[in-house]
């Protein structure tokens, strides 16, 4: 008998790879034709994660700008500055939020859906350290001390709650996971809900949550105003001068300072999994037992883990949700936790960078801009009908206009549609997000098959 | 069980167990504090109120009925969950807006075949707000055709949804399957809002009330809701008990590929568990607007994590477990009004749906499938 | 008598003991627990239709009296809760300026309801001054604006009322100090921003929906009631006038919140075409919450106008004047909300409403109770939020000055599922 | 499972003594499942730098002693030891990092990461292990040093075993045999005293069998490292193991060396069929 | 590249007439990974056929290929004449081929009689005398009855598999490497098992390993590498090939 070829080993030659031609079935496989997100996506790969994050924000803002000089008549500046602040804003507080989520579950697979309930854990740490001590009549007294205090108090709280819950949660699989944190948030956003510790006093000092009634405190936006205010006094006159407001311009600066915050956060997490704790990480993910075989206390990765995504998520809590300077529980309900998933799934979990496209996509595109498309859009003297009934009465004397107006005066409640069916489309095409599969493996060196003797170059 | 056996259970459970122990202990003190209060007593240690207070049976009762019925419905919709938890192995974050969806069509059905006739205009009709008040009682055939429709109805939405969400996604993760049941979610509550708007409609008020034991006091609307939803049990579980398909829908839950290629038709099983699920889900929240009277588009979300408590409490997967988990959160939900302020009780629901899990994470009948 | 649940209150403070268990007096010999004569309800129409489904559902219609107050004066709840209500009585600022009647009849032929709510004057009102105030001023700022309501609204000038508002318009417009007379009230505000005068009705709901007036009292305030002078210089013709519009059109207030919403924009309606100017306004829905209030009202902010009708509930009013009208410089005007709070906001003149205070609710409130009730002892049931504390409080004060007794004071939650263990706890059950 | 004892157990042949240096000693091991007692009483050592087998007909509870030894689950009774340290119940993560790591009967692939980044995971108390120490600037050039080495030592590894064209492969993706070499290249990494190995070459072909036991001697010869294996090839138990311990309902029924096995009546009535 | 392999074709291939199961030009892969490339291989009514071959090579893909499991790129797949490349698995167990596959073969919360069970659902009733056959061929199996299968040790998992695949009486038996895990008599016993199997007339295509002992029982054997025909002949002229020796069965 002849051999053919000597090496019997288990090479298959990359030729052989990728050569499905004309796919006929698939029992596994999704969809294999080249979408229009693929296109993008390609043209998007070639830059590098900083400019692409980069360039991303920069079209959402051109975007709003468009819609300013479309809708704004001569105030269009004005307007432009406030739907690209007020944008600024949301993709910030959604960027910090999906990153944090990605380090807990695109990375070790912790499933957490009490998002809400670690936001209000910070966001009430912060508001009850900063609240003044004599407040306006009616309003609930903190302990007054100075907003950088507040924020460390809030981010350590929540990373402490957050251990505290992880403890013994850790234990469950996934949803289960997911059940016990959704069920958690709830208990934290009922019992500050609660009036009995709306004021309550403890060697003393008055404080409390405010109840349902929620609580004000020295918002971090102060510093913006101020910062706009003092420094800022000549890009005010400028400003103004094109008719741009003070508090448009200066929640625009807020919105740049959240973004700081995000490149900060990113930085800091790129580099934790970047590295040989992201790898472990990963392998929680994939398999716990076999993690631990190798000498990995898992436990103390995913409690590590769970608590620096959690003292994030406070942060956002007060930065994004206490934006205003006020808290109330009603801000904490459920739903912002499945919008940060979306978010997050729309960029793609396990990469930080997806997290941010992800975050703006969600935030500027689907959730705010379609809000003020339905403001901002009207049908000439057509007013809407008050229910859809009447609305589709008018197709009957083939007048669409009545369903057409129903349809732009209800587009904030319709854009919820859109998430969720954007949610699902993604899940099923583009399960990867919207960048597509990237392999951002967990290491700080470069992987490449050393050659001989030279190490790999650092990634510093 | 001896004397002996029992110390040593008690035993083994503080030493193996703690966690158990102190929930013995817990409901031991609030049972006490229960009796104490039902007696009118109150004990005082060291000066502080210990426990008691008071407390009449009437309204303990009272409390037990409403637990027992909302229990109810929310163990019907969660045999539901339960079903396509196991089978499809995903937790259904859409299957609270299921049971809206089945709500509003079964009762946009009743109230437009009510209304037909008395004059009402057709969009006050289907709007759901033309201020008519239905009841088992003296609107029955309305009623029972929404019912009807409720089941029927709900079963076509998750049918299509099935195959346009789902279907395609398959042999994906059950968390990529859980997210998407997050995307119709929010697209189902949402088309509702669209359709129906966001306000709250009064629709059911008890015909007839009925007074028990000249204590307890349920209306017609109420009966209803306990012997429909105790059939269902029943019918469901012979379905089950009768035929192959329990058996195949565990089998399939288990290994897929190898269910397969044993001959399970798993289109055909996955098919059936959603229109058992689904059905049961419309009909419970058709019948859950029944017993409360009224509706709104996001009703159905907001019970779902009490549905899910009540699902994961009873054991994933136990049809038994889904209802009997379904009115022990009942219960929890309004009987802690007796020890905690009420802004709190539905947190003790959440409690207990986290103690529950941290100490038998399979469920109270876990491991014991009825199916 | 004792209070067995845990329910808050029972301090008849800001109702909560914090306690986790109930307190109550401790009586010895257990009389086993009695009904209150009267059950007073603070809440929204979305919220009582199913608090009211569950209380007829466990105690029928004569279990005890029921109080409620403006919050609750909507004609389709009794249809919505399946009963006639006719235990129900409650109290609310009523319409009784000079306009009343010809407010009442444009609404009604320009929009599709049967008759004028509540709150929808006082809405009207606010905005006709925040109009007249803006073109009086002159220009599309808040501090203007601010400055100048009380000279078109107070006494001092030529006194206008909603059949004159073109004419109003032409006077203001050229910088005339004028005083606007409304639908609601003569709207004259006080120091604090505050009504001087108000009229509340009694009222009970009607069997085919609607609601009867059954009586009225009338207060004075005897707070002064400033003249400032203009300074603004008028408005040329053809200026565009901008004020949003913030209301609950929907979520718990949503039944009340659109017809006020609609009350709100008649002026703007209402003059379009009459006078030289344009209209720009804009109505953000503030769900009945106060977050989404205060994203809103950031919303009409940022689209730059000076001045904003709203918003409806006093929770939502309050966070919204603190967390974004003073800080930006823009005018808040409430047409509805009532709660005393808002009297005493450092608000530095921004906020403004046109219903009076509900301090003095609180006692017609008592006085029914007492007086056509008969009622000795009471218990509240109140929506937990600044509007349903200070108002049950102002009442259980009122109430006890008459000689009742409250018997339970028990706050409950917006939207939820069911309210029976609250009102267990209230009737004392 | 309540089978009574046909026979009362024979201690005779379980002479722990006879092994002079043990590294791993198991004594009177038990696991209980509900009624099933899978390990009962089983007794045995395993001396330092041997190549140990461990056979035993299906169900004899081979597997569920590496469980228990290796923390997986915790052992009903007994007494584990391992460098003279007393080990029982300890959790896996901690034996590891004592040296003491197995592999799986059913390969347990990270199949999301690569094949690189499996073998990467697995040496112990990486510097970069540290949450500060990765993100701190100062610090973080250890971290990249460290890792060097070890990409440099994970890519030998692959090598050897033949899967290094695999490497930027996810691991998901490799075949039944593939993962088990991986699986083998894993442990290796953790730099061992002592390996579990749970029938690490069923499925494995026979040429690349060679290779992997010829690597065994080699890792026992060099670094002296200690391996008890379970596998139900007779060959390779015979040819290769100097130490063989029989199990048979959960309990050792005989140990000694392959002439000792081969010629023991009950070994070969309850194991070998009379085959061998 | 040798020709060998067609030329064998010649010589030992069934006569087309007894052809059960025909594999022709077969493309197939996971995704859009492929594995196989034209591959061949036939199995005549009651043939007994192996597959041996390294690992990674393809030889569980094919098993899968024939039960409709991969994404199919091409080629046919042809069973007792109907052409069942594109068919869903559930309905190919219809035409009398059942399955063991290499890893996941049983369902691990069903206790091991539900097991049998289900490899009896095509079935209208469940046949008890089977179940009764399986018990006898593997007692083990009898006293563990109401355990669940994935508490079972490897091995025992191994034969409830193989027990749960006879339920039917089939045509055709795919068996991915079935003597895996097991104890060495039990090995023997399981290629027995094999051989009585196929004796009452059952065609066999089995994957295995332990390739000495199946070449030798086996009519025919193929060797697969990288996803291609390597080699095809008679199970003991293979094993008694100089060339296959090294490279595939270990000298
Ligand atoms: N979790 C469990 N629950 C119940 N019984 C179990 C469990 N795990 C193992 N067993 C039983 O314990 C016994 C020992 O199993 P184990 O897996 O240790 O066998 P083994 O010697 O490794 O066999 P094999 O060679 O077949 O892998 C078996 O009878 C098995 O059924
Ligand atoms: N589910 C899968 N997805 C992607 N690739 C796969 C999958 N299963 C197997 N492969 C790849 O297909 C090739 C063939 O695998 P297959 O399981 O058929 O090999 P095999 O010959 O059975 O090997 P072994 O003897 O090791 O079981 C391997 O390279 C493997 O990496
Ligand atoms: C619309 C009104 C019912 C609002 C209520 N008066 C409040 O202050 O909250
Ligand atoms: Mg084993
Ligand atoms: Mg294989």
């Amino acid at each position: 008998m002849a051999a053919i070829g000597t090496d019997p080993g288990l090479r298959v030659p990359r030729a052989h790879r990728r050569l499905a031609v004309a796919p006929v079935r698939y029992l596994r496989g999704g969809v294999d034709s080249m979408s229009a997100v693929d296109t993008v996506r390609n043209r998007l790969d070639a830059l590098p994660d900083v400019g692409l994050v980069v360039a991303f924000i920069a079209s959402i803002w051109a975007v709003m700008l468009v819609l300013a000089i479309a809708v704004g008549g001569a105030n269009w500046a004005n307007l432009a500055a406030g739907f690209i602040g007020s944008v600024t804003v949301l993709i910030g507080g959604y960027a910090i939020l999906a990153l944090a989520l990605n380090l807990q579950w695109g990375y070790t697979g912790l499933f957490n859906i009490g998002i809400a309930g670690f936001m209000a854990v910070g966001a009430y740490t912060t508001a009850v350290l900063t609240a003044p001590t004599d407040p306006a009549a009616g309003a609930v007294p903190g302990l007054g001390l100075p907003l950088w205090v507040g924020l460390i108090g809030g981010m350590a709280m929540a990373a402490i709650i957050g251990g505290l819950a992880a403890l013994p949660a850790l234990r469950l699989k996934a949803d289960y996971l997911a059940i016990v944190t959704v069920a958690f948030s709830e208990i934290i956003r009922l019992v500050v809900n609660w009036n009995g510790l709306a004021e309550v006093s403890l060697f003393g000092v008055p404080f409390g949550t405010g109840g349902a009634t929620g609580i004000s405190f020295k918002s971090a936006n102060e510093v913006a105003s101020t910062l706009i205010n003092g420094v800022g006094q000549p890009l005010v006159t400028a400003a103004e001068g094109v008719g741009v407001s003070g508090p448009n311009l200066a929640n625009l600066t807020y919105g740049i300072l959240l973004l700081l915050v995000v490149a900060a956060s990113y930085w800091v997490l790129a580099r934790i999994t970047n590295s040989p704790f992201g790898r472990v990480l990963k392998a929680i993910r994939e398999d716990e037992t076999v993690t631990q075989s190798l000498g990995k206390d898992t436990r103390r990765f995913k409690i590590k883990t769970f608590m620096i995504g959690c003292a994030l998520m406070g942060l956002a809590g007060v930065l994004f949700r206490g934006q205003a300077g006020y808290v109330s529980p009603q801000q904490f309900r459920p739903t912002i936790t499945f919008y940060v998933f979306a978010a997050l799934i729309i960029g793609g979990s396990g990469s930080n960078t997806g997290s941010i496209i992800g975050a703006a996509t969600f935030s500027g595109l689907l959730f705010y801009l379609p809000a003020r498309l339905g403001e901002n859009v009207s049908l000439g003297g057509t007013r809407a009908p008050s229910n859809i009934v009447d609305a589709i009465a008018g197709l009957g004397s083939l007048d669409p206009l009545p369903l057409l107006a129903y349809t732009i005066s209800n587009v904030s409640t319709l854009r919820f549609v859109l998430i969720g069916v954007v949610l699902i489309y993604i899940i099923q095409n583009q399960p990867d997000g919207l960048l597509g599969h990237r392999n951002e493996p967990a290491t700080s060196v470069s992987l490449d098959r050393p050659q001989s003797g030279s190490g790999g170059e650092a990634n510093e | 069980m001896g004397i002996a056996e029992f110390a040593r259970d008690g035993r083994v459970v503080m030493g193996d167990r703690p966690g158990a122990a102190v929930v013995a202990a817990v409901s031991g003190f609030l049972l006490l504090d229960l009796v104490a209060k039902l007696a009118g007593t109150t004990v005082f240690f060291l000066g502080a109120k210990l426990l008691g207070g008071s407390l009449t049976v009437s309204s303990l009762l009272s409390m037990v009925v409403d637990g027992l019925l909302v229990g109810l419905a929310v163990g019907l919709a969660g045999i539901g969950l339960s079903m396509t938890y196991s089978i499809l192995d995903f937790a259904n974050f859409a299957h609270g807006d299921t049971v809206t969806v089945g709500a509003f069509l079964g009762w946009v059905a009743a109230y437009i075949t009510a209304g037909l006739g008395t004059g009402a205009p057709i969009s006050e009709l289907f709007m759901l707000n033309s201020g008519r008040q239905l009841s088992t009682v003296s609107t029955f055939l309305p009623v029972l055709l929404g019912l009807v429709v409720a089941g029927v109805g709900s079963i076509g939405i998750v049918l299509l949804i099935d195959r346009l969400t789902y279907r395609p996604m398959r042999d994906t993760d059950n968390i990529s399957l859980l997210i998407a049941s997050i995307g119709v979610a929010l697209a189902l509550r949402y088309l509702i809002a669209f359709v129906f708007g966001t306000q709250t409609s009064g629709v059911a008020s008890g015909g007839l009330r009925v007074t028990l034991f000249s204590m307890i006091s349920v209306t017609d609307n109420e009966i209803t809701l306990l012997v429909v939803s105790v059939l269902l049990m029943l019918g469901v579980h012979l379905l089950l008990q009768r035929t192959k398909l329990g058996k195949a829908m565990r089998a399939m839950a288990d290994n897929e590929d190898l269910a397969r290629v044993t001959g399970i038709p798993t289109e055909r099983v996955i098919r059936l568990t959603w229109i058992l699920g689904g059905g049961l889900a419309g009909i419970g929240g058709y019948l859950l607007v029944l017993e409360s009277g009224t509706i709104s588009f996001n009703f159905g979300w907001i019970l779902l994590l009490l549905i899910f408590a009540a699902v994961i409490v009873g054991g994933i997967g136990s049809i038994y477990g889904a209802m009997a988990g379904g009115i022990l959160i009942g219960l929890v939900d309004s009987l802690a009004l007796i020890w905690l302020p009420s802004g709190l009780t539905r947190a003790s629901a959440f409690l207990v749906l986290i103690v529950v899990l941290l100490l038998r994470p399979s469920g109270i009948f876990g491991g014991v499938s009825t199916a | 008598s004792t209070e067995q649940t845990g329910g808050d209150g029972g301090d008849g403070g800001d109702g909560g003991d914090g306690g986790m268990t109930g307190t109550g007096t401790e009586s010895g010999g257990d009389s086993g627990p009695e009904s209150p004569d009267v059950l007073m309800v603070v809440g929204y129409p979305q919220s009582g239709v199913q608090l009211f489904k569950d209380f007829y559902a466990d105690y029928g219609d004569d279990a005890a009296d029921i109080l409620v107050t403006d919050g609750l004066q909507d004609g389709e709840l009794p249809s919505n809760v399946g009963d006639d209500m006719s235990n129900v009585r409650g109290t609310a600022p009523s319409a009784a300026g000079p306009g009343v009647d010809t407010f009442t009849e444009q609404f009604t032929s320009e929009f599709d309801y049967e008759e004028a709510g509540v709150f929808t004057s006082q809405a009207y009102d606010a905005t006709a001054v925040q109009i007249l105030a803006n073109i009086l001023a002159g220009e599309n700022d808040g501090q203007a604006v601010r400055d100048h309501m009380r000279v078109v609204a107070n006494p001092g000038g030529e006194s206008y009322g909603p059949s004159e508002l073109p004419a109003a318009v032409e006077a203001a417009a050229a910088g005339e100090n004028i005083q606007y007379e409304g639908a609601s009230s003569a709207v004259n505000f006080d120091e604090n921003g505050d009504m001087a005068s108000a009229q509340y009705q009694v009222f009970g709901f009607q069997d085919g929906g609607g609601v009867d007036t059954l009586s009225t009292v009338d207060f004075s305030a005897g707070s002064d009631i400033p003249q400032p002078e203009p300074n603004g210089s008028g408005s040329d013709s053809g200026r565009t006038i901008k004020f949003g519009v913030l209301m609950p059109e929907t979520g718990d207030l949503g039944p009340l919140g659109r017809p006020i919403r609609d009350g709100a924009l008649l002026p703007a309606l209402q003059l379009e075409g009459e006078v030289d100017f344009e209209f720009d306004y804009q109505v953000g829905d503030t769900q009945t919450q106060a977050q989404a209030g205060i994203d809103a009202a950031n919303s009409l902010v940022s689209a730059g106008y000076p001045s904003i009708t709203g918003a409806a509930s006093s929770e939502t009013s309050i966070q919204v004047a603190r967390n974004v009208l003073i800080d930006s410089g823009v005018v808040g005007c409430s047409p509805a909300s009532t709660s005393p709070t808002i009297t005493d906001l450092e608000d530095n003149d921004y906020m403004f409403r046109t219903p009076p205070s509900d301090a003095l609710q609180g006692q017609v409130l008592a006085q029914v109770g007492v007086g056509e009730l008969g009622a000795e002892t009471a218990s509240t049931l109140y929506v937990n939020n600044s509007y349903g504390q200070a108002l049950q409080e102002a009442f259980a004060g009122a109430f006890e000055a008459e000689g009742g007794t409250i018997v339970n004071q028990v706050g409950f939650e917006q939207q939820q599922s069911s309210y029976t263990s609250e009102i267990n706890s209230a009737m004392n059950q | 499972m309540s089978e009574p004892d046909a026979a009362p157990r024979q201690e005779t042949a379980v002479t722990s003594d006879a092994i002079e240096s043990p590294l791993l000693e198991v004594t009177g091991l038990r696991k209980e499942f509900g009624g099933v007692v899978a390990v009962d009483g089983a007794t045995f050592s395993v001396a330092e730098g041997s190549l140990t087998g461990l056979i035993g007909p299906n169900g004899a509870g081979k597997s569920t002693t590496f469980n228990c030894i290796t923390g997986i689950h915790e052992p009903t009774g007994g007494r584990v030891t391992f460098d003279g340290q007393n080990i029982t119940g300890l959790p896996p993560y901690t034996l590891a990092n004592q040296g003491l790591v197995r592999t799986f009967q059913i390969a347990r692939e990270l199949s999301e990461m690569t094949v690189l980044e499996n073998v990467m995971l697995a040496p112990g108390g990486q510097v970069g292990e540290s949450v500060i120490r990765s993100v701190t600037p100062g610090l973080r050039g250890d971290v990249v040093k460290a890792e060097t080495a070890v990409r440099d030592r994970a890519w030998e590894t692959l090598e050897f075993f033949e899967i290094d064209h695999l490497a930027h492969e996810n691991a998901g993706n490799l075949s039944g045999g593939q993962r088990k070499l991986l699986e083998m290249a894993r442990v290796l990494m953790t730099e061992p005293e002592m390996i579990l190995l749970d029938e690490p070459l069923a499925g494995v072909n026979p040429t690349l069998e060679e290779k992997l036991l010829e690597r065994i001697h080699e890792l026992r010869r060099e670094q002296g490292l200690t391996f008890l294996l379970v596998e139900h090839d007779m060959d390779v138990i015979m040819n290769n193991c100097e130490h063989i311990i029989v199990m048979h309902q959960g309990s050792v029924l005989a140990e000694g060396d392959a002439e000792t096995i081969t010629s023991d009546e009950r070994v070969l009535e309850a194991y070998l069929g009379g085959d061998v | 590249m040798s020709q060998r392999a067609t030329e064998s074709e010649a010589v030992t291939l069934p006569d087309p007439a007894e052809r059960l199961l025909a594999i022709r030009d077969l493309d197939a892969g996971y995704g859009d990974l492929q594995v196989l490339s034209d591959v061949h291989m036939d199995v005549a009514d009651g043939e007994y056929v192996v597959i041996v071959g390294p690992n990674g090579a393809g030889k569980s893909t094919v098993m899968k290929s024939v039960f409709g499991l991969t994404t199919y790129m091409g080629g046919d797949v042809i069973f007792d004449e109907t052409d069942i490349s594109q068919r869903n698995p559930d309905e190919i167990i219809y035409e009398g081929i059942s399955y063991v596959p290499q890893t996941g073969n049983v369902f691990g919360s069903l206790s091991v009689r539900e097991n049998l069970e289900m490899g009896a659902y095509i079935l209208d009733e469940v046949p008890e005398d089977r179940i009764e056959d399986v018990y006898d061929r593997f007692p083990i199996l009898w006293e563990r009855s109401e355990q669940s299968a994935g508490t079972l040790s490897g091995g025992q998992q191994q034969m409830l598999a193989m027990g749960r695949a006879l339920m039917l009486d089939p045509d055709l038996l795919l068996l991915d490497e079935p003597s895996a895990g097991l104890a060495p008599d039990l090995v023997e016993d399981m290629f027995d098992r094999i051989d009585r199997i196929n004796d009452d007339g059952t065609a066999i295509l089995m994957v295995e390993q332990n390739a000495k002992e199946a070449l030798r029982r086996c009519d025919r054997g193929y060797v697969l590498v990288q996803g291609q025909n390597r080699y095809e002949d008679e199970g003991t002229v293979l094993l008694n090939d100089e060339q296959v020796r090294q490279d595939f069965l270990g000298g």
